[in-house]
């Protein structure tokens, strides 16, 4: 049972990749890629996971406890999502200009950059 | 919007700033800090975009702006306070002087005021974050309003 | 001042001189032409294989430079423009293969 | 100066975020403050250089310790962030200081204040700040850190022309695809930290011993920075991105998949340069860079439009360097070090060319409004600097002799020939069919009839193009110089130099 936390964020990364090729509207893309985001969040986070283990947090520790939660890996988490964050925002604010000038959300129709 | 919605946020902004500002001051002490506080101030303006309207709040936009570049700006400067040494060094703490007791060891509620600039940069991007998140809301909500 | 490569050497130095002194003696058959060139002549006119154009005939463009080498070219070269076919979900997915064979490379050798 | 690393990358940050409101004062005073920050930034660079290069070992600064040259280790296990800059790093950090400076300059004069100029210069300083970042930093998950922040700088500066259909339609694509760059090398670290507990590049090198947990991770890197470098057939946000980009980013963002190779580089022979040094790396990298340099000159053979045609060029440049660096992989010193150094300084050398013909590309957009071969023509009548220094660029870029592109390009042929003449032939295939190429975009853009009256450029525009143009000269007649002394050592400490760059983060 300790590796499903492994499994379920690979499975979140794969239904990412597989909405990014399958998808064609702007906004499912967008949430394809958030969905990867989270996968790898959660991939992060269960990396840090100690069995048995607490709150890393110093204050709060009862006394006599075993040993604590990685906090590293927390850390790299809440940056992840912080960028996430910033990225996913971009990422709309482009949709919605791209809407505006060809009023379509395809992206089989918003091909003007090939070749 | 309607009165239930109107009421609702009435009720929920002073919690939520509450809220908002205890994480972000807590933030060298307990799981939270500048960026989860700012996002749970920030979902304050998404409140007040649903219920006044995206074109209500527009004048809000350029403080918004300058409230983002001084979070930043104050960040990058708390990190140059301790050139001395190095960048990024925490000379405050320690020192005794603005949060610079000495932390307490054992279980215990935590003392604010500890942690040298930590607490200071987690306020910094508190700012930030509220004001940047707060300038994303606002545009994405205008971005719709043009389209009509 | 030469850089080697185990293999041989170069020496840009001796080059330039080269390329300059080429450069010189094609200025100076330019110059033999323009003695010769008189404005508001028929030299001034365009021809086309000693055909002389009628106007309004399209000039030959930028683009058209190495017209046969494309010409040739061009089964291929449309199939090479075909596959860059500008949709997202494509751009996704040659990152997977590249990535793939990337991870089966590692892990292989 | 003992702060140097740091300040070249906390400098830009800090302009960048006072630029806006200086902007709400005085535009004049954000424009000496943006120039101020750019020069402190190219003296902090340069001083950076010239210690590491003097010193001949790698300067490590750790942030937040007691002092910047405190021991990064407690215990032997590293504990702090630290920056570590060899001679490759400080070389990567004159060329990023170069592109960002002559972007800087040229958007000075290049941006409209009516089109959101503040905007565009925070930025630059910005991508500026991300590009140093990752070239100076020697933690793996700062790495991810910087990584993100050029990406995100880059999207937005690529689509900076709201108000036309195609750029936002480059940065969103782009954007998605540096995302998932981005992601694949957060995944990787996770595995690093999974499996050995750090996060600092030279200790995670010295504990590497080759499992499968470590071949996933360097597998998900190489994907990712491939990506991002624009190896074919991952490369088809490169022309899109390249294409759409105001002139003055275009530089900035050549500078910033040139850090990508350089990250390619670190991971394959710093991080990875103990137990998994196998040459099949090396022969995916070569066969990847030899695929994409000549489809790349294929596609730049039939654009019609001169920035996409540029973009192309640029991307066949990249397939040089990836050429080079997977020789190098394959051979590890001998013809391998002769092949690093082709590829090492091929980077200036095509952030010089591919920079130049980019801002000379702004420049015609800028006069004549459109960059269509097709509607182009005559323009070298009443932009006769600008066509001068296409010309200079294009040849270079093509790799003429007495130029800078030959000497890099030179080594690289004769290196890779060494390990399989079949590359070496594409790669000298590929670099003929680019003449053709740029011949034709210069014959379309600057030679024949129907001139169009065109507006002079700004001369601060000018003055940018010329550092770049005078650049290329002069690394064309002196290579050897350029060589010695400073791709040289960059080589030797990428090969040679691991022991040296573990031993200085970790001591002993």
């Amino acid at each position: 049972m300790g590796n499903l936390p492994f499994v379920a964020s690979m499975m979140l990364v794969a239904i990412g990749f597989l909405a990014l090729i399958t998808r064609r509207n702007l906004i499912k893309l967008a949430i394809g890629i958030t969905v990867i985001e989270m996968g790898v969040n959660l991939f992060l986070v269960s990396l840090g996971y100690v069995r048995g283990g607490i709150a890393p947090v110093y204050t709060y520790a009862p006394p006599g406890f075993k040993q604590m939660v990685l906090p590293t890996p927390q850390a790299l988490t809440l940056t992840a999502i912080v960028i996430g964050l910033a990225t996913t925002a971009l990422l709309l604010a482009f949709i919605v200009v791209i809407y505006r000038h060809r009023g379509t959300l395809d992206a089989g129709k918003i091909r003007e950059l090939r070749g | 919007m309607s009165v239930v919605v109107r009421t609702i946020t009435r009720v929920v902004l002073p919690v939520a700033l509450a809220f908002g500002g205890y994480v972000i001051m807590h933030g060298h002490l307990t799981p939270g800090g500048g960026f989860q506080g700012g996002a749970v101030t920030a979902s304050i303006v998404a409140l007040l975009v649903v219920v006044l309207g995206g074109e209500r709040l527009k004048g809000a936009k350029g403080w918004l702006s300058v409230l983002e570049d001084v979070g930043a700006i104050a960040f990058v400067a708390l990190a140059f306070l301790g050139i001395g040494a190095t960048f990024f060094r925490n000379i405050l703490a320690g020192s005794g002087g603005l949060f610079g007791a000495p932390v307490p060891t054992g279980p215990n509620p935590g003392n604010l005021n500890t942690a040298g600039t930590l607490p200071l940069m987690n306020w910094a991007v508190g700012l930030k974050v509220i004001a940047g998140l707060g300038s994303v809301v606002i545009l994405l909500s205008l971005f719709g309003r043009e389209d009509g | 001042m030469r850089i080697g490569s185990g293999e041989g050497f170069w020496g840009p130095i001796v080059w330039a001189i080269l390329a300059l002194g080429i450069a010189a003696l094609g200025f100076a058959v330019w110059l033999q032409g323009r003695r010769t060139y008189k404005r508001g002549t028929e030299q001034e006119e365009p021809f086309l294989s000693g055909e002389k154009l009628p106007p309004g005939a399209p000039g030959i463009g930028g683009t058209h430079l190495y017209w046969g080498f494309t010409e040739a070219l061009k089964p291929f070269l449309s199939r090479l423009a075909a596959f860059h076919t500008g949709f997202v979900g494509d751009y996704v997915g040659w990152l997977i293969v590249i990535l793939v064979v990337a991870i089966m490379v590692v892990i292989l050798t | 100066m003992v702060h140097a690393p740091i300040l070249a990358i906390a400098v830009p940050l800090l302009g960048a975020f006072a630029a806006p409101l200086l902007a709400k004062l005085d535009k004049r005073a954000r424009d000496a403050w943006v120039l101020a920050a750019g020069l402190a930034v190219a003296v902090f660079g340069i001083a950076v250089a010239v210690k590491v290069l003097g010193t001949g070992t790698p300067w490590v600064y750790t942030l937040g310790a007691p002092s910047p040259g405190a021991a990064v280790t407690q215990g032997g296990f590293p504990i702090r962030i630290v920056l570590v800059v060899d001679a490759l790093g400080a070389f990567m950090g004159i060329v990023a200081i170069l592109a960002g400076a002559v972007g800087l300059l040229y958007g000075l004069h290049y941006l409209r204040e009516e089109e959101g100029k503040t905007l565009g210069l925070s930025l630059l300083l910005l991508l500026w700040a991300g590009i140093l970042g990752l070239v100076y930093t020697g933690d793996l998950f700062n790495f991810f850190v910087f990584l993100e922040i050029t990406s995100i700088a880059a999207c937005a500066l690529i689509g900076y022309r709201v108000w036309e259909s195609r750029p936002p339609e480059a940065a969103f694509k782009t954007m998605t695809m540096y995302t998932l760059g981005g992601l694949l090398v957060l995944v990787a670290v996770g595995l690093l930290y999974g499996e050995h507990g750090a996060l600092n590049i030279a200790y995670l090198s010295k504990l590497i011993t080759g499992s499968a947990v470590e071949r996933l991770a360097l597998g998900l890197l190489l994907g990712g920075l491939l990506m991002k470098a624009g190896a074919v057939p991952a490369h088809m946000w490169a022309p899109d991105a390249y294409g759409e980009a105001p002139a003055m980013a275009t530089v900035v963002l050549v500078a910033n998949t040139q850090a990508s190779i350089y990250a390619i580089m670190r991971v394959v022979f710093t991080l990875f340069g103990g137990a998994l040094a196998r040459p099949g790396i090396g022969w995916l990298i070569a066969s990847l860079g030899t695929v994409t340099v000549i489809v790349a000159v294929l596609m730049a053979l039939i654009q019609r439009h001169l920035g996409r045609l540029i973009a192309y060029g640029a991307v066949s440049q990249i397939g040089y360097m990836l050429l080079a660096v997977g020789v190098a992989a394959v051979a590890r010193g001998g013809f391998g070090e002769v092949a690093l150094r082709g590829g090492i300084f091929h980077m200036i050398n095509d952030a010089a060319s591919v920079g130049l013909l980019f801002l000379v590309a702004g420049a015609i957009r800028r006069a004549v409004g459109s960059v269509d071969l097709m509607g182009l023509g005559g323009l070298g009548r009443s932009l006769r600097w600008e066509s001068g220094f296409f010309l200079l660029g294009a040849l270079a870029l093509a790799g003429i002799p007495p130029l800078n592109g030959f000497a890099s390009k030179f080594l690289i042929y004769e290196s890779a020939f060494r390990a399989s003449p079949i590359l070496s032939a594409i790669a000298v295939l590929a670099s003929i069919l680019l003449l053709a190429v740029v011949v034709r975009a210069f014959h379309g853009t600057f030679l024949g009839p129907e001139p169009k009256e065109a507006p002079p450029s700004p001369k601060g525009m000018l003055v940018a193009m010329g550092v770049l143009a005078l650049l290329i000269l002069v690394l064309g007649l002196f290579p050897g110089f350029f060589l010695g002394r400073l791709v040289g050592p960059a080589a030797k400490a990428l090969l040679a130099g691991r022991a040296a760059y573990l031993a200085a983060v970790l001591g002993g």
